[in-house]
């Protein structure tokens, strides 16, 4: 019998892996990606709630979600690439200036 | 089977120049040749006609001017510059004659303007007059070696980038320098130099 | 048993093994109409008037050297025409060929599966694979299909926001989802939605050449362009997968149109009863039939018409097929609304 | 028991594409592992009958947004990654105690479970006819005003990103 | 190991890319090699490289007679040798100012009329292939392939025809032959509708040619080019009118010229000539005039000391040769080819610039180069 502790568990784990990769790894893009992990961590929270509950409002939260991830990752890779483009790389240390 | 009698060749002394004919009594240049004259005069050293065309000679160092003259004067109108070329006369001191072919759209009439040029003189690149000369000055850079100064990309343009000598030129090789010029260009002068030796004896 | 897992087995078996040789002969198909559309004969040598030439195609790609770039990433390489083919070949799964027949005794849906978001699946199954294009681009470590897979990209999501608009004005009118649903709206309105929804019809029509890469969208593999575009490292039987690919999606978009636009299974005028002798003809064959009119519309259309650049391409997309595809949802909801 | 064989079959794939997302040495290695990770979220979302959800997870995450993050990571395709030639592990003490944390989290979670299991709901809403329809019933009735806020947000991040990414305007 | 102080060298910033289109390219029409500086698929300047197919033919031809060269001036542009041959035998009856028989003068001119529509056929399937429109290529080898054939009845060969003599023809035209031009007259009518009906008012080809590569007359001119590159900026440069040759003196034709110097009009200027050299060899086959087909050439080719340029009007623009003789060996002193490929693809990088890869290679096609020529 699979519980909601037990999506909580999977959520948790995934939010974990998300959160080491976003501090140990310098590379930005992996960092944005790691961020989508923890994202979904939250989203399969909130659908395995849903079904437990019999209500579709934790997935319309998820769609929500969703609808910020894409917004986050727009903006944020526009970053990126303007970013890039001025100082050719995409590590965060390097990134210390507030302008240039 | 019988070998034909070897008939010796007979060694035709290289020629030195072209004859560039004068032209005729009867025939008066164009109008525009005597402008420029008036215009420039000194540059151009001789005029010559043959089978219909008429040819200016000028002189080498004031190429420039002639040719803006001939661009931008009313009755010249030459708009178009339709081949540049070269011709390497080895007996002469100034071995290149450079030849212009002249085109004007509005007159719809030619000239070929000619100039002679030494081996190493440096010679003004008309490619700031007629863009067009641009790849015509490279390729007889890359084929007579004529030393153009002034040109905005002077490469090699048929030949590799690192080829070894001017083919054009009279004394180049019609077969080619062969495997020893791209490994060793010095032994290669020698033994085309000890091959004329013999070729002369 | 049978019902849960040896009938639906066997339908995949069937669909997998049908779609592969259709899109073998689809290949020859192509090569057959242009060919007659250029005064030429085509394929001519293997079998009577071609037709094994694609089982020696097949063999020449499979014993054709396999080669992979020196500096190519491998793995990515390797993956990308796997990706490629995969989602083209799952979408065969909610694709609805006919209605029902019996066999033995049985009644069997013509359909793998018919899912409550069928038409959704579809357009998303679409999208993955476009990971197998601007992959293999990457994995070459080559200028041309890198340029390619750039140019795929852009592409293949401009397009789909356009498609997936479009299909939204269907999905009113359908109610529905399910794609076996959006077929029985059009028998239950008495109008196929070529009828309904032209513009829309049109739009997915050209949405789903660019989709697909056809001619006149076919700027990722332009061949005079970027020498090949995505492909051009590629050999053997992984360019082959790439082929398969493309031609696999041909016919899905032809059958996805066909579903949503032609009634699907169903024969022209399915309500009218003087036309009730029509459905002597097995439903699956008026779904063949209605495909392969598409399939025929899009190699004549690459017998004829030049390719689009780049830039215009997108402007086509973006400032044009996506207003006009908002428009027609609009109009659609207001209609769908007020009259209905 | 088909059940509890599919959760831990999807859980299991996503722990572990998860892990190599972060672990992948190339960047593009790791976008192609975040998708393979997103399509295996999606199919649990469709074992926990949010069918629509799963579909949107492919279409707008593996579909859209990670089609984005490989643009990007062409565009700045680096022989190296960063990591060839700075500190790599600057932050892993962080990291690792940050996780063990988490990691106690989850224990005490999955022991409370086991000590007081969860008291198995009863449904609230029935479900009106299938999943589309009520999720769609419910974001455009009580949940218009995010809805329309959502849109707002993604309209801003569109023209920010517009703005951001071209070199001049 | 100290890594390096700064990040260079990555395949692919986002600033420039350098992409070498050629040597091996489907679309550079043989050895080109253009080096393009791409920013995004914008092109910031492109370098033309050639000399690939170069084979020395002028350092050839200085050691070969005057009747040999004949052969070498096929393997210039090979898609119109026929243009080759005529040109060099004028240039060398120029300077022994030989009288070259009228019927000789009538059949030379419908041979380069014949080549240029077989030459322009080539043209227009590439160029369509190039833009995509692969249909067009096959009807247009089609019609080319009638021309070889006429060709192969009048010399024996279909591509390095060596189809001229110094001072007239090598041979008598076969009976029946005029019938035959005349009849692919009518053919060619037809098919010239036919290639209109697939591009002329396509809206992609409008789109992908309209706009692209514009370049004004006098820029034309200053840059060199010729032929119906020069013709579609509106310069009405046309060698068969402004300094005939053969027997274009006689011949009643218009010179097409284009407006707006693109891509386009570059395309309609050709089309129209295609039209305009059939009008050109109706008139030259109907009146055919009787006579000899040699004129008076000495046993011994020798021509007296001398130069001479003399240019006649290719399918590509004005093919010009300059030859020196030395009045005493039997082969000429300088023999130099002004070929028109080289000069219009001397204008590629001023045109391809700002413009997209897809655009370079329209331009390629739309300049209309022979690699066996550029290089020589």
């Amino acid at each position: 019998m699979i519980t909601p502790t037990h999506y909580m568990l999977l959520s948790a784990a995934l939010f974990t892996i998300g959160v080491v990769g976003v501090m140990v790894r310098r590379n930005i893009i992996i960092i944005f990606m790691s961020i989508e992990l923890i994202l979904n961590a939250v989203n399969i929270n909130l659908v395995a709630f849903s079904n437990q509950l019999q209500n579709a409002v934790g997935q319309v939260f998820a769609i929500f979600i969703i609808a910020v991830a894409a917004a986050e990752a727009a903006v944020g890779l526009g970053i990126i690439l303007a970013f890039f483009r001025n100082k050719e790389t995409v590590n965060i240390d390097e990134m210390n200036l507030m302008r240039w | 089977m019988a070998e034909a009698p070897k008939v010796p060749e007979k060694k035709v002394a290289p020629p030195s120049g072209p004859p560039d004919p004068p032209p005729p009594a009867d025939k008066a240049p164009p109008a525009f040749v005597a402008t420029l004259q008036a215009a420039l005069p000194g540059a151009v050293v001789a005029t010559s006609y043959w089978v219909g065309d008429w040819t200016i000679i000028a002189e080498a160092s004031r190429i420039l001017d002639v040719a803006t003259h001939l661009r931008d004067g009313s009755d010249a109108a030459f708009d178009m510059c339709s081949d540049v070329t070269a011709t390497d006369w080895p007996p002469r001191a100034e071995r290149f004659d450079v030849v212009y072919m002249l085109y004007s759209t509005r007159h719809r009439h030619r000239i070929r303007v000619k100039v002679k040029v030494g081996e190493h003189q440096p010679h003004a690149s008309v490619s700031g007059i007629w863009p067009a000369a641009n790849w015509f000055e490279r390729e007889i850079y890359d084929m007579f070696g004529v030393n153009f100064t002034g040109h905005p990309d002077r490469r090699r343009i048929l030949m590799p980038d690192d080829w070894q000598g001017f083919p054009q030129r009279k004394d180049y090789p019609l077969e080619g320098p062969g495997e020893l010029l791209m490994e060793n260009p010095l032994d290669w002068l020698r033994l085309k130099q000890a091959r004329d030796q013999a070729d002369i004896e | 048993m049978v019902d849960t897992f040896v009938i639906p087995l066997l339908k995949i078996v069937i669909v997998l093994n049908a779609t592969l040789v259709g899109v073998t002969y689809m290949v020859l198909l192509e090569r057959k109409v242009i060919a007659w559309a250029q005064s030429r004969l085509g394929p001519m040598r293997v079998g009577p008037y071609g037709i094994l030439q694609p089982v020696a195609d097949a063999v020449k790609l499979m014993i054709k050297e396999d080669i992979t770039p020196v500096r190519a990433d491998k793995w990515l390489f390797t993956a990308a025409p796997i990706i490629s083919m995969v989602p083209a070949l799952i979408v065969y799964a909610v694709i609805p060929f006919g209605s029902e027949v019996s066999l033995f005794g049985r009644q069997v849906t013509l359909y793998i599966t018919d899912i409550n978001v069928g038409l959704l699946y579809v357009v998303s199954v679409a999208s993955v694979g476009v990971y197998g294009i601007i992959l293999a681009g990457y994995a070459s470590n080559s200028k041309y299909p890198l340029l390619a897979s750039l140019r795929a990209s852009a592409q293949l999501i401009s397009y789909e926001v356009a498609v997936t608009l479009t299909l939204v004005s269907v999905v009113v009118m359908a109610g529905s989802l399910s794609m076996v649903q959006i077929v029985n709206a059009q028998y239950n309105s008495h109008v196929w939605f070529v009828f309904a929804q032209p513009v829309a019809f049109v739009l997915v029509l050209i949405g789903g050449l660019a989709e697909t890469n056809r001619a006149p969208f076919d700027l990722p593999e332009a061949e005079q362009e970027l020498t090949g575009g995505f492909h051009t490292e590629y050999s053997g039987m992984r360019f082959a997968l790439f082929f398969l690919a493309e031609y696999a999606n041909m016919i899905v978009v032809s059958s996805v149109v066909t579903t949503l636009f032609l009634g699907g299974w169903l024969p022209p005028f399915p309500n009218v009863a003087a036309f009730g002798f029509l459905y002597y003809v097995p439903s699956w064959a008026w779904f063949l039939l209605k495909s392969f009119v598409f399939l025929y519309l899009f190699i004549w259309i690459r017998a004829t018409l030049p390719r689009y650049r780049y830039d215009q391409l997108m402007n086509l997309g973006w400032k044009v097929l996506i207003p006009i595809a908002i428009a027609n949802l609009v109009v659609t909801g207001i209609v769908r609304v007020l009259l209905l | 028991m088909g059940e509890a064989i599919a959760f831990y079959i999807i859980a299991g794939f996503i722990l572990i594409f998860a892990v190599l997302v972060v672990t992948a040495k190339e960047a593009v290695h790791s976008v192609v592992f975040l998708v393979i990770d997103f399509l295996f979220v999606a199919a649990l979302y469709a074992s926990l009958g949010a069918e629509f959800l799963a579909i949107i997870q492919i279409l707008v995450y593996a579909g859209g947004i990670v089609v984005l993050y490989l643009f990007v990571v062409m565009l700045v395709n680096l022989k190296r990654p960063p990591e060839a030639y700075a500190d790599p592990h600057r932050r892993t003490t962080l990291g690792f105690a940050l996780s063990a944390a988490m990691l106690l989290e989850i224990g005490v979670i999955a022991s409370y479970g086991y000590v007081k299991p969860a008291p198995a709901l009863a449904a609230v809403a029935a479900p009106v006819t299938g999943n589309t329809e009520e999720v769609g019933w419910l974001l455009y009735t009580s949940y218009l005003i995010p809805f329309e806020i959502a849109s707002m947000l993604l309209l801003v991040a569109m023209i920010g990103a517009i703005v951001l990414a071209k070199r001049e305007l | 190991m100290q890594p390096p102080a700064v990040h260079h060298g990555a395949m692919f910033d986002t600033d420039e890319l350098v992409i070498n289109m050629g040597p091996q390219h489907p679309s550079t029409h043989g050895v080109l090699r253009v080096v393009l500086r791409l920013d995004g698929e914008k092109v910031v300047n492109a370098d033309v490289v050639i000399g690939y197919l170069h084979r020395g033919i002028e350092k050839l031809s200085e050691n070969r007679n005057w009747t040999q060269i004949i052969l070498l001036t096929d393997r210039m542009d090979y898609v119109a040798a026929a243009t080759s041959n005529v040109g060099y035998c004028e240039t060398v009856e120029k300077l022994l100012s030989l009288e070259v028989p009228r019927r000789a003068r009538y059949v030379r001119t419908i041979l380069c009329e014949l080549q240029r529509i077989a030459s322009h056929c080539l043209w227009i399937g590439t160029h369509a292939m190039d833009i995509g429109a692969m249909t067009v290529f096959l009807y247009a080898f089609r019609e080319r392939e009638l021309i070889l054939d006429l060709f192969e009845e009048y010399c024996g060969a279909r591509l390095t025809y060596n189809s001229m003599r110094i001072g007239g023809l090598p041979l008598e035209i076969p009976p029946g032959w005029d019938k035959k031009v005349l009849e692919f007259c009518k053919i060619m009518d037809s098919k010239i509708d036919e290639y209109e009906t697939l591009l002329t008012h396509n809206r992609i080809w409008l789109e992908r040619t309209k706009g692209v590569g514009v370049i004004g007359g006098p820029e034309a001119v200053a840059l060199g080019m010729c032929g119906p590159a020069l013709r579609g900026s509106g310069v009405p440069r046309d060698v068969r009118k402004d300094e005939p040759y053969a027997a274009y003196d006689e011949m009643e034709f218009d010179v097409p010229i284009g407006t707006a110097g693109d891509t386009y009009d570059r395309y309609l200027v050709r089309i129209e000539e295609f039209r305009q050299s059939l009008r050109i060899i109706r008139q030259a086959t109907q009146g055919i005039p009787e006579g000899p087909i040699v004129g008076k050439v000495p046993r011994l080719i020798k021509p007296p000391a001398g130069e001479t340029y003399h240019a006649i009007e290719s399918p590509k623009g004005e093919l010009g040769y300059f030859i020196v003789s030395d009045g005493k060996s039997t082969n000429p002193y300088r023999f130099r080819v002004r070929p028109p490929s080289f000069c219009n693809l001397q204008a590629l990088p001023r045109l391809v610039r700002g413009h997209l890869v897809a655009d370079v290679v329209a331009l390629i096609g739309s300049i209309d180069i022979v690699l066996g020529e550029v290089d020589r």
